[in-house]
């Protein structure tokens, strides 16, 4: 039976982190020396007490320790998190992220034993995966949905010493690397890809933090310098990797990274609401003039229909179910979501940058910022492209 | 009809394509990257497209200048926004105050003026109307209400005019010598009559350079505070009438449109070579992604939108040359705010559909290419020249 | 708590007007002889049949003899038959939707014995109703959100003469006209606007059916020339017709006219999508092809995000309570979906007719048809650009 | 650079204003709402534009013709289709043919055929690619099937060639007197080396016409099934050689891609002339139409798309009178696609936000401007376009 109805659990959350981000994180995110700076800040002290407020393990399980937040609740979160500020948005869902996939589902106990400690009691205990190769040439839809001729191997590697692995090789541009304390690293052994838990004291681990305003979130390269990792430490077994994160079905899984664009788009539209309501014209308040008016009408649709293709595809996500027993149609809903949201969340936030006149491209005003982090989600990940063209694969009935 | 270019104007051509090439776009990127405002600008280059013309390319060769045609200054800022949009909008600012002072000084202005511009390569023009509170006020109906719009006072003193208030915005605001600066010299009228034009040396008593505004794109290119606190102008440098300073302006608004438009004809230029360029070099299943379909869609319609704005560009310099006022000249700019914006959002995505980071000079792109949206393409500014349309 | 899944009883009702259209509407609609008709033609025979499905009594409470569908369900539904002929789906949509308007809400328990009865047992009693005169002036938005100076009078007339009312005046294009057998018809009284309840066969009546294919269902204009009814036809308080439709909040009601414009998408993808697995150019079948993958994905998203956001508007309007308990955002969720929908719905049919060539464009093609479909949905009402000002009047926080 | 129009441009384009004016927009819309598509037709206009000189208008002046250039025929077209779009087409698909005859055909069949289509009024031209089973395959990538498109087949018998199979969707089907005939020599090699093209007369033993295609927009334009059994084509009738039938054609392609541009300036001009008209008669409010921001918003968009478009089909008007072989004929094609649907759709949109119907013109607008993208701008042709411009 449909029902829209957000649990007395969701809105109380909810209402939780609207007051959090209304007392901590959009003061820090809006201030002209944050928005001015060269290379975006992480504000550690907030980052601590979003962690407080159960955001960094809010979708592992409540057996663990955590939240156990479905995914719907994350996504709910996320877009509001990231109305505030969008890098921490970004770090504290990645965290939350890997945390239900590590410890809920990849590691053995005595690896939970190992890291869960740790993890829940330190508020600066991220995670992070090492995964993709970026220059991995995919080449999607360009061999008209044919297999490449032969899997790419990854080209770290991890050979077995003793009761060691050594890792060697380099990632790129990883989510939360400048802040996580271990890292999930897929690497190349004699069996296939596997994958490894490396803690950041490792030794031959060394990570360089990206600079400047090209990504959200924290973002960094590491290089493996013969990295010593305990035997134990390898996560599942030796070459199923591949497999590790398989577990939903391509395009089912949980649209966070949507959710995070919407919070963007959301943050612009405020503004500019705000600002139409206050600013007068010609003798009346902007908003009442045509121009404006239905320009964040086309801005608002945008943003509310974002949230109702986001919330389902994530509901989805939740309860595999409703595919067979055809509540929904069988779709890879996830990436429909992603294929509608990035576009229009970036011309939603040019839109609102807009009835700001000059001040929407000043760097010390929250607008330029909102554009430019809606471009960023826009093209991160594989980017729009990508995925319409694995859309397309879908309708095609290939499967990878 | 002749769409060919006569050889003057394709000498005017390769010079800035080769000082485009050689000079501005080795800095570009460098200039972009540097975060305080007021040090992304360059005296070299300046001096150096000084020294080849450029800055003082407009004015008329009786009076030391090059007196370029329209159609020329449209093909120079094509080719020197090519390879930095805000750099060649340095220059091409000069041009539109050029024109202003052949269309509206007097002689003795001129003689004062002039010269003096000519002589020195680090002589910029800059002009300016906007305020604190907006004086982009009053450009929506339904009132043209006298409390609306530009604040900043001139009142007669003797043989001075004494001017208080704050401009924003202002563009070569912290590099100009010499401003045309908008005052409101009686208060109690709509702005339309009530507003009077100077003169406005930097080195004005009273007169000062506040903050230089951060922006997100076009950040060589210097937008300023300027502070007038009982700023002392002789009379002598009263453009026009007292309380005419908004009619009509001459070719100086006419080519106020078109230099807009004809950079932004560079930047896609722009976006297109990376386009291609990535397309060329970039591999993916073994083959170049320009083999891709996806690939084909979208860098033909950069191209074909690049060559639609370039033609009606064309036509527009043409019309302007003849000295035909129409409402092409301002169709044309809202034309080229969404072409550009387009086309740099499509070589975005090739860049990123080909896994290729952002920051690697596209998004300086796409980022100056928001300017159009802000300047010259909004609502107020579509509707103003629809206006003139349905009449 | 969030729940999509449909009920059994929602998915039963859908298989069987799936299974409906499917032999019998989807059969005529694409027929050559039917798509090339200059004209418009109602199945009758079918509409019949859907009749005995409970279409036409969908929204009739089941105390009535009605199916007593929800919002939500009468939009699947109505997807469903619009999937299958856009007119056939028009045309039962506006009689069920009067149906409950005028039994369940409106009538008195008399007017209700006299017209109920007939109303059950004949499959081809249709329901109309002769509202707005078209151009009235109402120029949204044009006078910055203040009111316009005065009401309008409505132009058709009311006036007692003894124990009648003599109507008189003229309506054009009201939906189902042709086919109606009683019509609720707005008029001005002494007292204001005051709505009426006029048999087909009332005395100085008459109606012309417009033809062409200019609207969708069937549409035509009615003249009243002194008009006669019964005095008992009176609907509700003499003067109490523009509060008897204003039950729902503005834009808030059921989004009947944007499932329509999703199922006239759906049968365009449907039909692109199977001819692209067919068709083989170059050597592949077209849909491995990117040009025409991406395309139909681009078509696909659209119809999904439209469909997420018209069931929640739906649903919303069935549990205006959510709206307190702030699970959705209060905001006028159905202009939200018009707004979105029909633009989305016109361009997804274009790309779908394009993957066909020039066959995209023959008349005895079902492609032109959807397309054609498409643009009178985008232009009923009053229109996108209509519903636009309205959400901006939202944002401005004016009410009507 | 000259836009200036010569004075044979501007009468050609005065003369065609008027009879645009005067014999095409009375008739347009009552030819569009006949419901039989063999109806549509109207002989009495075509013979009327003929005597006028708009059939016959390319072929040159020694064959009898008025051999105007290529910046004429884009203003003649503006004009005509601008009163009915299927109908300046009707017109211009003559044109077409007639740069064909004039670049590919031998003198011989020129003495043939060229004055019997200039001295007869009612003498259309027409030409026969699609089929059934498409010839427009192996328009895609990545193989180039033998197997795949054209599949008349044509063989020699002594000297004659016998054709058969059939045609479909052919242009001026059921109206012209003689086609442009593709057809497959050689069925064992991909199309670019297997196919032949034949003059082929309406007379032609064997050859008749079919259905008539009943189209929703461009209701007057005969697009026709032609049936071959065993069809008797004169082996003198073979333009050019066997199986180089796809080889390069002359300028009329380049016509093939600018006739369409400029039709489709036309078409928005229309639409926007609909446009301004209801905003300056139609209140609302108590003011009229055209006062309100968003019919200055979408009236504006229109204009400025219109003009964008008429610039570039300007400049490759120029390009094609210079002979000139570039991208941009192509490129203008495609984006007339985008403009025309663009112009006819927010035509549309202030019709309808003012409550008037649809059906009164504008959505004829519509139906027509729906037309190119099946023709002129579907992903493959931008492909085809596009993968020259990345070579």
């Amino acid at each position: 039976m449909v029902d829209l109805h957000l649990s007395a659990e969701q809105l109380e959350f909810r209402d939780g982190v609207r007051d959090f981000v209304a007392q901590e994180l959009k003061p820090f995110a809006v201030s002209p020396q944050h928005l001015e700076a060269a290379e975006r800040r992480l504000p550690m002290e907030i980052l601590d007490k979003a962690s407080d407020l159960g955001l960094r393990t809010l979708a592992l399980s409540e057996e663990l320790g955590g939240a156990g937040a479905s995914n719907l609740t994350f996504c709910i979160l996320a877009e509001e998190l990231a109305a505030g500020d969008a890098d921490v948005a970004t770090v504290l869902t990645e965290t939350a992220r890997l945390g239900q996939l590590l410890f809920d589902r990849l590691m053995t106990p005595a690896q939970r034993d190992r890291f869960l400690p740790q993890f829940l009691s330190d508020p600066r205990f991220h995670l992070a995966a090492a995964q993709s190769e970026s220059e991995a040439a995919l080449g999607l839809g360009i061999n008209y949905h044919r297999p490449l001729p032969a899997e790419v191997p990854l080209r770290t590697t991890a050979r077995r010493s003793g009761g060691e692995w050594v890792i060697n090789g380099e990632k790129k541009a990883v989510a939360n690397a400048p802040v996580a304390k271990l890292f999930a690293v897929w690497a190349q052994t004699p069996e296939g890809a596997s994958a490894f838990l490396v803690p950041r004291e490792a030794s031959g681990l060394s990570l360089s933090a990206r600079a400047g305003n090209s990504h959200l979130g924290a973002c960094g390269d590491l290089v493996f310098a013969d990295c010593r990792v305990p035997a134990a430490n390898l996560l599942g077994l030796e070459g199923s990797a591949p497999h590790l994160c398989a577990a939903e079905k391509a395009g089912r899984g949980n649209p966070l990274r949507q959710a995070i664009a919407l919070g963007i788009g959301r943050a612009a539209y405020e503004a500019a609401l705000d600002y139409a309501r206050l600013r007068v014209q010609g003798g009346r308040r902007i908003i009442e003039h045509q121009a404006i008016g239905t320009k964040l009408a086309d801005v608002l649709v945008r943003l509310e229909v974002a949230r109702a293709a986001i919330w389902q595809a994530a509901w989805a996500s939740d309860h595999a179910e409703a595919f067979a027993d055809r509540s929904l149609a069988d779709l890879p809903l996830a990436t429909i979501a992603e294929v509608y949201t990035g576009p229009a969340i970036y011309a939603a936030a040019k839109d609102a940058a807009e009835c700001f006149g000059a001040m929407g491209v000043m760097k010390d005003m929250p607008l330029q910022k909102y554009v430019h982090d809606a471009l960023l989600s826009l093209h991160s990940g594989g980017g729009n492209g990508e995925a319409k063209l694995r859309l397309a694969e879908a309708l095609a009935g290939y499967v990878r | 009809m002749d769409f060919s270019l006569n050889e003057e104007q394709r000498a005017w051509q390769a010079k800035a394509r080769k000082f485009a090439e050689e000079e501005i776009r080795p800095i570009s990127l460098a200039r972009d990257r540097i975060a305080l405002p007021r040090e992304t600008f360059d005296w070299e280059i300046i001096k150096k497209g000084s020294k080849l013309g450029f800055r003082t390319a407009v004015v008329a060769k009786e009076w030391g200048g090059h007196g370029i045609d329209f159609v020329t200054q449209v093909l120079v800022m094509e080719e020197l926004a090519k390879a930095d949009s805000a750099i060649a909008k340095t220059f091409s600012q000069c041009w539109k105050w050029s024109h202003l002072i052949a269309a509206v000084c007097n002689e003795e202005q001129k003689r004062r003026f002039v010269p003096p511009f000519v002589a020195d390569d680090t002589y910029l023009l800059g002009s300016g109307t906007t305020e604190p509170s907006g004086g982009s006020d009053n450009r929506m109906p339904p009132e043209d209400d006298p409390k609306a719009g530009l604040r900043i006072r001139a009142e007669r003193r003797g043989d001075e005019w004494i001017l208080n208030g704050d401009k924003v915005f202002i563009a070569n605001g912290s590099v100009a010598k010499l401003f045309f600066l908008q005052t409101r010299t009686d208060p109690n009228v709509p702005l339309s009559r009530g507003t009077t034009r100077f003169l406005v040396p930097s080195d004005t008593p009273g007169f000062r350079v506040g903050k230089v505004f951060n922006k997100s794109g076009w950040r060589f290119y210097q937008n300023a505070e300027l502070i007038f606190e009982d700023a002392r102008v002789p009379h002598a440098n009263l453009v026009g009438e007292v309380n005419r300073g908004r009619s009509s302006e001459g070719p100086g608004s006419l080519f106020n449109d078109l230099e807009l438009a004809a950079n932004a004809v560079g930047v896609c230029e722009a976006a297109c070579e990376a386009a291609l360029h990535l397309g060329q070099t970039r591999f993916e299943g073994g083959r170049p992604v320009k083999d891709q379909q996806i690939f084909e869609l979208k860098f033909g319609r950069m191209r074909m939108l690049t060559e639609a704005l370039r033609s009606y560009v064309l036509r527009v310099a043409w019309e302007c040359d003849r000295r035909m006022r129409s409402p092409h000249a301002a169709l044309v700019t809202i034309y080229s705010c969404e072409v550009i914006e387009a086309v740099t959002d499509l070589a975005m995505d090739i860049h990123d559909g080909a896994g290729a980071a952002v920051g690697e000079g596209v998004d300086k792109l796409v980022r100056d290419s928001f300017i159009w949206r802000h300047l010259a393409g909004d609502s107020v500014i579509r509707m103003r020249v629809a206006k003139r349309l349905a009449e």
